[in-house]
């Protein structure tokens, strides 16, 4: 299971949960997770959202390995000027 | 629209008088070209006047000067006879926009664009300068303060046009100062502005003071209770004291996108009495 | 791609500073702008704006327009299918009003003529039946539930209610005890700011040049920061294959993201499809301003807990931003950026992003950090003043560092923000003496940086020489930098290598040029495309010699044998392998692509000093100094341009440049005369501090550098003006009206 | 409304054109004359971009009629490098990175030749005012003001 932070104003899609756990080996498998466990992440899920991994903010990566002790973060998509 | 360069005077105001439609003289262009160009006016006639003789010139003219209606700010700025009597009105013109501007702006350009905020015209005001009209009945000389009369307004006909500028002679102790306030140190239009003309006596008493404000009414006003603050005194603390409180009670003012009425009587009045303490030690007053 | 483990290596062309590859056409005025290209047969487009803030358009008649001699097209909304797609539909509906006229300079519709005049004469003539409606610019009463509703039905599912309907999002972030936090302080602050639009305020207006034929295939000639965002965008709402749309990028002239969105690009297409012939649409300035996207403007709260020795306990910060006419999502990076700096136990960050009938914001460097952060950090300078500590040392003492859980929530690996603030410490101006009116004002700035979707190709001809190819615009030197690393990489003299920017048919998708992104992803790319040339050169020496490729290494530009087990070879270099390539297999050439990750986020301090008039209430800025980890710099020369250009962009916003709209909701300053950019003579000398801590995620360390420098400014100058004035000014930009008013309320 | 012959010197070419009578300086070197180094940035004088010579007076192109350079001489980024012999100016401005995206470049290096023409020893205030009608949003003008202060001191000693 990986342990993953959800940002406060999607906490009320998560029943006020600060962090959830789920099975994934991947970010694309999390976000798969995530979207069934907890339907109300679902829009945010398509608009888009990047995955802070160990650190580092990842963008449309599917496949990025996700080990079970992985600092997980799920974040809005970003993007720069 | 048809675009004339006329070689005399008399062509010009031809050319005008026969025009039934809308027609703008063009000396530096710095703002006919804008209007144009932004279809705020679609003119019928653009007069070119910078190819008729002596509009380009600068003449010595009994003490003082004849300052052609096309002489650019650059042409004027390099003029160390006018720079030398009427500093004031030098740095009013060369203060107008950037480089690029002072290629082209013209102190008539500047007075009959007609705007309060015209950097040139309240260090004109102050000077007490005048300015030759030409027109179907030929021509005659009138002071500057009677061309502005409202926004965009003159008093000029509709076929008529300024030819010269002439500033006047100047006795020995005597100067004058242009000083404005832009948000940054280039290229704004003045939010309120002072220029400063003063006459000293020998012992730095101050005989004759001129003061005017820019941008702080519908035309450049000239504020004679100012100016009576100054007279007979030293410019000491509580003279400019006076000036300052005259200067602010003379402001009319509008909140606009470049500032408030609350600003521009306040900064008029500091621009008054920073202007009038330059005008007084370039004409050699000590306090 | 991770930092190689040779990041200790010797840069041979990596941070120096040779002359940019385009240098001699910019100089020339050879380089051709978006404006700058011509085709025959051209017809000339214009485009009519809406006058009204707010306006229902019952009716458009075209008809005496069209009956204008030489007037070949007429476009509007109706041209255009729905798109399928919401962010799409927001593009669309802002490069053409469907419906509602939403802002003023929105545009309405579209002429193509074969003159200037005729294309003038014909917008005039288009009768426009407008229904004016209530507008709302201002972002705290569009919140209001009264206020007039610019769009319905775009709020989403988690914003909550009683707000208006123009509310479209709601964030929050954080972790910790806030009020057990607020408890513990000694000193806490509770303070408004209020920042206002600004604009990019490129030189270049946008333009563009677009040919479409009766085949449908089409050819698009424009400024812009991603010509393949263009290309995808522009076939969408054209209903075409992307193969068949071509996008060239002309040389830009300036961005800082406002050129990654079209504008008038679909609509020039669309004017080419249906006269048959090119159009040219080229925007006036006054069109920039009314109808691209400006920067958010913002209201915020900010409340900060300190101890008495300058440990922060608690922060909170509440964001409103408004991002013109369409949902916008750039209160997010705001609410994750504000207290990135610290390393904070309890931190609260919430956001509103909020419609009005203002024009579609458009990303700005960094885009929504510097307000935010401007308003933290002018509450973090106060409590400092409260307190009589200095600002530098409490900054230190709070910093977030490797372990620090960020206040957007992942750990922080390493950073550079401990670095950059010693820097500053350590710097002659921060000990240099102050007169009267003067003060001394700091900020910390970050911003997350990213990587994204890039394409390289490396060819090696045969004469020894390289020709990289890439597809993101050079917006300030990347022809340079993304050529210096194919030269380092390959081992080759810069000289031989020349880097083309190319068009959308020649490459694979890559993303716009923003992000910070270039150097570091492109840089990325490039590197791993030589390394992919290398092998395959390794591979013909291998041939050549008959032994085996494994046996082949790649050092100073040539083939060598691995070792003497491998054989007795003379270098063979790439010139020589080059010259046989034909020989030996084919010609020789590396790509690319990958969707670059590891960007890292970037840290930067700056340190300012200003004199107040306090007669006038007018700034000067007298010292700059910047102090900015760029990983590694590879052409350091640019990097400090962009650390200078950012820091003045921050200064004009600090002081003087604004959207002015009137009662009628209309823009007021729409030019360069009243939308004061900094001109050369408002400035001083800006000093760079280039601190190279590699990134991990680049094999030469690199990290972006482009948008960080802006987000300091704002807070820095706010600290100094408010330092030197005497009182805290709170609202941008601190304009002499404003300081004055300051001033002048504190001493009556 | 017709049009204008006009006949003048553009970087000591003799050319002529047509124009109309409303059109700029600007409009006719970079549509009649092909010559599109000068740059539209604001069409109002406020951005110093189409920056040229007009008898060695530096003006914007934007604020001057086409019609009225009848007998006068131009002056371009075009004009600036002697064959391919690059202006000092030209020089340090490439050696400087004193430009990133480029666009304000003709327009300033027009003006900064203005400039040095006139006052060979300019110190740094006087560059940046002279140069405060030339709008550059990228560099902060502060490679901009090292490379014209640079070229100065190196036209001195030769």
């Amino acid at each position: 299971m990986v342990k993953v932070t959800i940002w406060g104003s999607l906490q009320s899609a998560t029943d006020g949960a600060e962090a959830v756990e789920v099975e994934a080996r991947t970010t694309r498998e999390l976000l798969d997770r995530l979207a069934e466990a907890y339907p109300g992440l679902k829009p945010q899920i398509e608009r888009g959202v990047s995955v802070a991994i160990d650190g580092e903010i990842y963008r449309d990566a599917w496949f990025t390995p996700i080990r079970a002790d992985s600092e997980v973060i799920l974040m809005p998509y970003m993007a720069g000027g | 629209m048809r675009f004339e360069s006329p070689t005399t005077v008399q062509d010009a105001v031809g050319l005008l008088a026969a025009e039934t439609g809308l027609s703008r003289l063009l000396a530096g262009g710095t703002d006919v070209l804008v209007q144009l160009r932004s279809g705020f006016v679609e003119p019928d006639l653009v007069v070119d006047i910078k190819r008729i003789a002596g509009m380009r010139d600068v003449v010595p003219e009994g003490g003082g000067y004849r300052i052609g209606a096309a002489v650019s700010g650059a042409e004027l700025g390099a003029h160390d006879g006018v720079r030398g009597l009427w500093p004031g009105v030098v740095e009013a013109l060369e203060l107008i926009g950037s480089t690029q501007i002072q290629g082209r702006a013209t102190l008539a350009g500047n007075l009959c664009n007609g705007s309060p905020a015209a950097d040139s015209v309240p260090a004109m005001f102050a000077a007490d300068a005048r300015v030759t009209v030409a027109g179907p009945g030929g021509e005659r000389t009138v002071p500057v303060m009677s061309i502005p009369v409202g926004p965009g307004k003159t008093s000029l006909a509709r076929s008529e046009f300024i030819t010269a500028i002439h500033l006047p002679a100047r006795p020995d102790r005597s100067s004058d100062a242009y000083l404005r306030f832009i948000p940054r140190t280039e290229m704004d239009i003045a939010v309120a502005s002072a220029g400063v003309s003063l006459e000293l006596e020998p012992d730095g008493t101050c005989r004759a003071a001129r003061v005017a404000l820019g941008a702080v009414a519908p035309t450049v006003v000239l504020v004679e209770d100012a100016a009576a603050a100054l007279v007979g005194t030293r410019l000491e603390e509580g003279d400019l004291k006076t000036l300052a409180e005259a200067c602010s009670a003379a402001c009319n003012p509008i909140d606009d996108k470049r500032g408030t009425i609350e600003f521009r009587r306040d900064v008029a009045a500091v621009l008054a009495r920073r202007a009038a303490l330059i005008a007084y030690e370039r004409a050699g007053g000590t306090q | 791609m991770s930092l190689d483990e040779s990041s200790r290596r010797i840069f041979k062309i990596v941070g120096t500073r040779p002359v940019r590859p385009d240098g001699v056409d910019k100089v020339t005025g050879r380089a051709l702008y978006g404006a700058d290209m011509t085709a025959p047969g051209m017809l000339v487009g214009h485009i009519l704006r809406s006058p009204h803030a707010h306006a229902r358009i019952r009716s458009i008649d075209t008809a005496a327009a069209m009956a204008v001699d030489g007037v070949k097209a007429i476009v509007t909304a109706a041209d255009f299918a729905a798109a399928d797609d919401p962010d799409l539909q927001d593009i669309l509906d802002n490069c053409m009003a469907r419906g509602k006229a939403l802002y003023d300079g929105h545009a309405i519709a579209a002429v193509a003529a074969t003159t200037d005049k005729a294309a003038r004469l014909a917008l005039k003539l288009i009768a426009v039946d407008y229904d004016v409606l209530p507008h709302v610019t201002d972002v705290d009463d569009a919140m209001q539930p009264d206020a007039p509703v610019v769009q319905s039905g775009r709020a989403e599912e988690n914003v909550p209610p009683g707000l208006s309907e123009n509310v479209t999002t709601y964030v929050a972030f954080g972790h910790g005890d806030l009020e057990a936090g607020f408890a513990r302080a000694d000193k806490v602050i509770e303070r408004q700011f209020r920042t206002a639009a600004t604009h990019q305020g490129y030189i270049e207006p946008h333009a563009c040049l677009a040919t479409m034929g009766p085949d449908g295939k089409a050819d698009l000639w424009c400024c812009t920061q991603g010509q393949y965002m263009v290309r995808n965008t522009c076939a969408a709402l054209l209903g075409m294959d992307s193969s068949q749309l071509r996008v060239t990028a002309s040389e830009i002239g300036g961005g800082f993201g406002g050129k990654t969105t079209v504008f008038i690009e679909p609509v020039a297409l669309m004017l080419s499809k249906k006269s048959g012939r090119p159009v040219k649409i080229v925007m006036s300035r006054s069109e920039v301003f009314r109808a691209t996207g400006p920067t958010i403007s913002s209201s915020s709260d900010i409340k900060i807990g300190m101890t008495a020795d300058g440990r922060i306990t608690a922060g909170l910060a509440r964001l409103r931003y408004q991002g013109g006419a369409f949902p916008c999502g750039t209160v997010s990076f705001g609410a994750q950026s504000a207290f990135a700096a610290y390393d904070l136990d309890a931190v609260a960050t919430e956001g509103w992003s909020v419609m009005t009938n203002r024009p579609k914001e458009a990303a700005y460097r960094a885009p929504g950090a510097p307000m935010a952060i401007y308003a933290v950090e002018s509450v973090v300078d106060e409590l400092c003043q409260h307190f009589g500590l200095d600002p530098l040392d409490v900054r230190l003492k709070n910093a977030a560092r490797k372990g620090t859980r960020s206040s957007y929530g992942p750990t922080f690996n390493e950073i550079g923000l401990m670095a950059t603030l010693n820097a500053a410490k350590e710097h002659a101006h921060y000990s240099a003496p102050l007169g009267p009116n003067q003060g001394r004002g700091l900020s910390c700035g970050f911003w997350f940086n990213f990587g994204g979707d890039t394409c390289v190709s490396l060819n090696i001809n045969a004469d020894g020489t390289v020709g990289v190819t890439e597809g993101n615009p050079d917006i300030g030197g990347s022809r340079a930098s993304i050529g210096m690393m194919a030269a380092e990489e390959l081992g080759i003299p810069l000289d031989k290598v020349r880097t083309t920017v190319t068009d959308t048919n020649s490459l694979g998708y890559n993303d716009v040029t923003d992000g910070s992104r270039v150097t570091f992803a492109v840089g990325l790319a490039t590197i791993k495309a030589a390394r992919a040339a290398i092998d395959e050169m390794c591979r013909r020496a291998a041939l050549i010699w008959g032994i085996d490729e494994d046996a082949v290494v790649w050092e100073d530009g040539a083939a060598r044998p691995s070792g003497p087990n491998a054989g007795d070879f003379d270098p063979l270099s790439l010139a020589d392998i080059a010259a046989r390539s034909s020989e030996t297999g084919g010609p020789i050439a590396g790509h690319h692509e990958v969707n670059a990750d590891g960007a890292g986020v970037s840290f930067g301090v700056h340190l300012v000093d200003v004199e107040v008039d306090p007669e006038l209430g007018s700034v000067k800025v007298l010292r700059y100094s910047i102090f900015q980890d760029a990983g590694k710099a590879v052409h350091p020369s640019y990097v400090e341009g962009q650390m200078q250009g950012g820091a003045v962009q921050g200064i004009g916003w600090a002081l003087n440049e604004e959207y002015i709209y009137g009662d009628d909701g209309r823009l007021q300053n729409p030019g360069f005369l009243d939308y004061r950019v900094p001109v050369a003579s408002d400035l001083p000398m800006i000093e760079p501090v280039i601190l190279e801590i590699p990134n991990p995620g680049h094999p030469y360390g690199v990290r972006g550098v482009g948008e960080t420098p802006i987000v300091p400014p704002l807070a820095a100058i706010a600290n100094a003006v408010s330092r030197a004035a005497g009182v805290r000014l709170t609202e941008l930009p601190m304009s002499p009206p404003r300081v004055l008013k300051a001033i002048k309320a504190t001493s009556a | 409304m017709s049009r204008i012959h006009v006949n003048t010197s553009v970087n000591g070419d003799a050319l002529d054109f047509l124009c109309e009578p409303n059109e700029t300086l600007l409009d006719a070197l970079r549509n009649r004359l092909g010559l599109t180094g000068a740059k539209e940035g604001c069409g109002t004088g406020d951005c110093g971009a189409c920056s040229v010579t007009l008898d060695g007076s530096l003006v914007c192109a934007c604020l001057v009629l086409a019609a009225e350079t009848e007998g006068r001489e131009v002056g371009t980024v075009e004009g600036l490098a002697d064959g391919d012999h690059l202006h000092p100016l030209q020089e340090k401005f490439l050696e400087h990175a004193a430009l990133q995206c480029g666009v304000c470049t003709p327009g300033i290096l027009v003006a900064a030749k203005a400039l040095l023409d006139r006052n060979p020893d300019p110190d740094e205030t006087e560059v940046r005012y002279w140069l405060a009608g030339n709008l550059c949003r990228c560099t902060g003008y502060d490679k901009i003001i090292r490379a014209v202060l640079d070229t100065a001191a190196d036209l001195r000693e030769a």
